[in-house]
């Protein structure tokens, strides 16, 4: 065992609390940080607290910023021991997984040096400011806009809405895409702005989806002011940088979605519990989405040896995407198949909760192809990325 | 020319569908979802509607009925699909069937006037389990003086929640019995089940119900002759959902704009809308026979019901699904209709048997 | 029962041979006419001469060019006559079936007197000249050419080539589209040209399918000499006429698929030969196949009632030939399945002369999505013309 | 890090794309089946790769083998399945497997060597009925003196028409048993299949095959070892003509012009493309999954085996559908090598089991 890997587990054995050595119950028990954070447990304010002292939260990120500063194969020996003991996420944060890595190759010192250690010890939780009711596939179309204000140039005033703003009601900060110049072309206009959510003129009214409440919400923007030190990059390098992002969140999106399924009920046990399993057309599909579970895995795995020397996602990661979302739409079609009449259930009373929330899953997992990119769009990435097809209509 | 609309269907047709746009519109489930509705219907809507002659449109005008046929039934409730009706129609129409295909003179006396009428709603009480079989039930119905005791669980009750009688099928020895169970009867209990699509449905328990040898109205031929029946009704409902579907989605396709064209100038998304637009013709071709052979008394009924609601249950789910991701954002918020649509999709499906049941059943009827 | 019918069923059972009142046992017992037509019995002979004397082979074609006058209805009871006793086809013609109607709307006086009644009576065989080389899908990208003779304005040359000419090594004469124009626009510099085959500078060329042996061929034409008056419509016109042919080849594609289908064993009989019913995987496939053919065979009759009144098939003869076809090829498949070990046969030794069949048959339903316009060719038609779906790339 | 090809691997890929690019081009698959050959392959072509060492890339050295593993093997085979190569490799291997899972010291001194120098095939015969089953086989082994008597039928048996010697499997009262059975053999009789891809393969009378107790290998344990390899690197096989066949239809999408455009810019065979590429890169990951898993000596391998040939069948046979409609009328002319691909994906998905025969056999090893 290498000396790191024996640090590492001493470390984990002394400061590990036990009940956090198993995965959470519901996302009743996740951490998300912020101004207003909620630690379900002493133990999860606890566990955050160790793991970001030690900057393990964001391990791979510079000491300088609250990072962990480890090297590729440290990290990874920091997740394999991770996972040896079951541990859960100290902390959920989109800082940590899409804002840290693009203010760290776009960001300048003082935007880095501002805002990463609050992300590592999540003190400030952010939310994403990008898709509008008419910029959804075509995000470039985007119409809010910044314009400077007349009498204070280290100003910008923003007007306009964004549409899927996950947690917007709770986040602190928001980095947002605007429209800075309305007379470059589409994408050339376009620049990455953050703010405090607690700006005069911000909005947010959740958004109700199909399985119910979620935690979308529609945020609005009325003469909001946002000093000019937060844009990031250049005026009008707004889409480079929301395309870098957006990488890290589809590479994001397969990889959650690959530990959820490995969470989940395996399906032939939920098939025996309803007794279905003697039916040999649903054993079929059963096992069809297990081996495709299998081999979407191991695609994850392969995937990330190949990448492990680029350190970036590339264009694998829209088939990532693509190919987990649409597999879970079929996993959680499936669930229902096989609950039959239990699977159809909204409310109590005559449907037991977990049942209800089998319905729920089902329903929210028909967002999973649209959220993030939809498979038409990772479709036309690959088409056009990956296998070099001529550009016919995007 | 049996594909063909006659006269009167296509009155009727325009009469329904100008009713359900004005009486029971898809706000209207909506709004009956959201304000947690006992009923879960208009019930001065579905009067409205038997006074229309829906509730007994293939009952014979001697029984108070519009004593027209499913195919005529099939235009009608094509129209209640198109907006995701929960009238009681169905379980309107089973309840009908059984007492026309099993019940005696004097029970049809009792029942069929005032259920055409719309202000008695008997149903079937039949499924049991997970899903929908045709096997011997489990409810049992033990002989006793002057009659029956039944004692068993039901499932999936359409409208049992406000039925005033239940065609219940028991177990009587080896054979499937059915019974008619008055509401009120001591010893059952009803549960309300709050089911996903919002279509109304009930869990019974029968917990030493007594009925009499009179209330009994047939056996397994009975039973299958209700289901295949209401399985092709059923199969027209979901064909008017769907094509309502689609044709949102067209709209939707022609209208919504990204990269500065209607997103249906797409060619992938076009090519998947004509695969669609095949299914569902092929889905009206065999519902729209299926109905005609009921009125014709053909043998090939119930492989006709297989084959309308295997096709109906597939082809609604294909495209209710391409109507949410096609939808994108709005399609999977509760805000817009598609959801609900998707939602009944799926109930739908599992009504009377999911599609791989249907080609099941198909096949064996097929001697195969 | 009509005057009509019994006088129709009179006279077939008069003048249909008892031989001619079965399926026939194959390919070789079609009759296709023309110069050197093969008739496989004298029954063969004698039932097309009966039929063609009194105009039935093209019932609703008028009397003046030999056909038999009929009216739709009157058709319709001759067409259930002949099912009734299970007649054959007096005669296989792509002049029946495609260039006939298109010279009743389209041809001139002469043309009409001249060539149909010859394809009434099967003394003509036509093919037809369409697809090139480069252009396939695009068939109006054909570069086959027709000039006026310099020397001669009464006369047309032709040069070029054609591909996918069905039976062009047995046809008399072809009709063919060729450029006229170079200068007009793609689609309106095409017109429609009818020749003899026999004519110097034509040369023809077998094509070998996968499944072995084709109809299909290439043809030549090296200075073809062609009379003006055998130009069809207007010069220019040629696309028009191409466009309503096509319409009626398609709705033909969908017809002979649902009979041959009808005609096939059935798969459930085949499964049980096999022994692989109590497969319920395979069963239910074969059950799905089943379904489909019913649903299918209902919506040809179905479009047929709805249409009769029109007269002439509509944009559903897409949604025909797309379905028929992908279902045959999804039968045959199911097919070869079914048949395991003994369903991958070439050539005997080893295999059965009707497994090797089953597998030629199988490779050959793999062109019936590509032959008579491509599935993707009638997908975008339905979703342009049917649906309204705005013009993309065609 | 097993996903990734370590240099050893690459060099190996490199050397075999090149050798069967030169030496076992489609051209060559081609001439061999328009000249009816009675061999099939190219003998000299199979002894040159032996001398490679492919003949037993996976035999110990001091059996005359490349000592290399399966994840090596998996490397050339994936060059051979680009160029639809027929030669021997795959019966070879069943052959030297069995040897090595099974045969005493005798039987592997006796024949390994010369089937690694590639101047002996050995082949297993296995399949008799109309698809691949580990059932108990029907052919018999009685015991005689001294030995057994071998009655029945094999088919499908790869290379049979040429093979010096066969595993044979039957049996032995209620279990499976294994016996090395010689070509000249009395009563064995052998007839070549003309199988629609090209692919060599015999069909074996036993009729009254005597053989000696030293013959019999192993039983039904040695026949799954045996069948879960050659099915794993069939596997590999199918992913190389899979890729092959994908690359082409690439081309033909980049370089087909038709409206003015390569049809590669339509969004429709886009969207079909990038589909095929998700299943082509799940299909990869699980085959070097399976050969190195092999390698490790896991105990996973016959899920594994099940789970890369489920994937390999399906997978294939997909590509090759839309490789063939794609490509247009040319694909299914007999000229354009997509056509053989479409055959050879056919046969490969019945070798050893198809897709769902795979599936159900996965679930049975998972306990379901």
């Amino acid at each position: 065992m290498s000396d790191f890997r024996g640090e590492v587990r001493a470390w984990l054995e002394a400061n590990c609390p036990a009940s956090m050595r198993s995965p959470c119950r519901g996302e009743a028990e996740w951490v998300w940080g912020g101004r207003r954070a909620r630690f379900f447990s002493d133990d999860a304010r606890l566990w955050l607290e160790r793991m970001a002292a030690r900057g393990w939260t964001a391990p791979t990120w510079p000491r300088q910023y609250g990072g962990g500063g480890l090297a590729p194969d440290e990290a990874t020996i920091l997740d394999e021991e991770l996972r040896r003991i079951d541990a859960r996420a100290p902390l959920k944060s989109f800082g940590l997984w899409m804002l840290g890595p693009v203010l760290l190759e776009f960001g300048s010192e003082e935007q880095r040096a501002e805002h990463l250690p609050k992300i590592v010890r999540g003190e400030i939780r952010w939310c994403q400011g990008y898709s509008e009711t008419g910029a959804g596939s075509d995000l470039a179309a985007l119409e809010t806009r910044a314009v400077r204000d007349p009498s204070d140039d280290r100003t910008w005033i923003v007007d306009g809405h964004k549409i899927w703003t996950s947690h917007a009601d709770k986040a602190d900060w928001m980095f947002c895409l605007v429209r800075t110049d309305a007379s470059a072309t589409k994408h050339e206009g376009i620049s990455f702005l953050l703010f405090d959510m607690q700006s005069p003129g911000v909005s947010v009214v959740p958004i109700r989806l199909i399985s119910g409440a979620s935690p979308f919400c529609q945020t609005f923007f009325d003469g909001v002011r946002v000093p000019a030190a937060n844009l990031v990059g250049r005026p009008g390098q707004g889409w480079t940088i929301a395309k870098a992002l957006l990488k890290h969140e589809r590479a994001l999106i397969a990889q959650a979605r690959d530990t959820a399924t490995a969470e989940e009920e395996p399906l032939e046990a939920m098939a025996r519990r309803y007794d279905v399993l003697g039916d040999p057309l649903l054993r079929d599909r059963v096992t069809q989405a297990n081996l495709d579970s299998l081999c979407f895995t191991l695609t994850l795995r392969r995937s990330a040896e190949t990448a492990q020397s680029r350190g970036q996602p590339g264009p694998e990661s829209s088939m990532q995407k693509l190919y987990g979302t649409e597999l879970n739409k079929r996993r959680k079609e499936l669930r229902v198949a096989i609950a039959g009449y239990r699977g159809i259930g909204w409310e109590e009373p005559g449907f037991a909760p977990e049942e209800l929330q089998l319905v729920r899953d089902w329903l929210r997992s028909r967002a999973n192809s649209i959220e993030g990119g939809t498979s038409e769009i990772q479709l036309n990435i690959i088409a056009r990325r990956v296998l070099g097809l001529g550009d016919g209509r995007s | 020319m049996a594909f063909v609309l006659d006269d009167v269907e296509e009155a009727m047709r325009d009469t329904a569908r100008k009713w359900t746009r004005e009486h029971a519109p898809v706000m209207q489930l909506r709004a009956l979802r959201d304000a947690r509705d006992t009923v879960g219907f208009s019930r001065a809507g579905w009067r409205e509607l038997a006074r229309l002659g829906l509730a007994g449109v293939t009952v014979p005008e001697r029984w108070g009925g519009a004593g027209l046929g499913f195919a005529a039934l099939g235009v009608v409730v094509e129209e209640l699909g198109r907006t995701l009706a929960t009238l009681p129609w169905l379980s309107s129409l089973m309840g009908t069937e059984a007492l026309l295909g099993g019940a005696s003179e004097a029970q049809r006396q009792a029942h069929l006037a005032a259920v055409c009428a719309g202000v008695r709603l008997m149903t079937l009480a039949h499924d049991e389990g997970h899903r929908h079989s045709r096997a011997l039930p489990s409810t049992t119905a033990t002989r006793s003086a002057g009659g029956f005791v039944l004692r068993g669980t039901k499932v999936m009750v359409l409208d049992g929640h406000v039925a005033d009688a239940f065609v219940v099928s028991a177990r009587d020895g080896e054979v499937t019995a059915l019974f008619v169970v008055a509401a009120g009867a001591r010893g059952l209990g009803i549960e309300r089940s709050q089911v996903v699509d919002s279509r109304n449905a009930a869990r019974l328990t029968l917990d030493g119900v007594t009925v009499r040898e009179a209330d009994r109205l047939g056996g397994a031929e009975l039973l299958d002759r209700v289901l295949d029946r209401a399985t092709i009704a059923l199969s027209a409902e979901m064909l008017g959902s769907t094509v309502e579907l689609f044709e949102r989605t067209l709209l939707h396709l022609r209208t919504r704009r990204q990269f500065g064209v209607p997103i249906g100038s797409f060619q992938a998304l076009q090519h998947r809308a004509a695969q669609l637009f095949c299914e569902i013709e092929l889905l009206r071709s065999v519902v729209r026979e299926a109905l005609v052979a009921v009125d014709e008394g053909r043998s090939d009924v119930p492989r006709l019901a297989c084959a309308a609601k295997a096709r109906a249950s597939d082809t609604f789910a294909l495209c209710a699904a391409e109507a949410v991701q096609m939808h994108g954002g709005i399609g999977v918020t509760d805000e817009l209709d598609v959801g609900l649509f998707f939602k009944r999709a799926r109930v739908t499906a599992m009504l009377f048997g999911d599609a791989p049941y249907q080609r099941d059943r198909f096949a064996r009827l097929e001697g195969y």
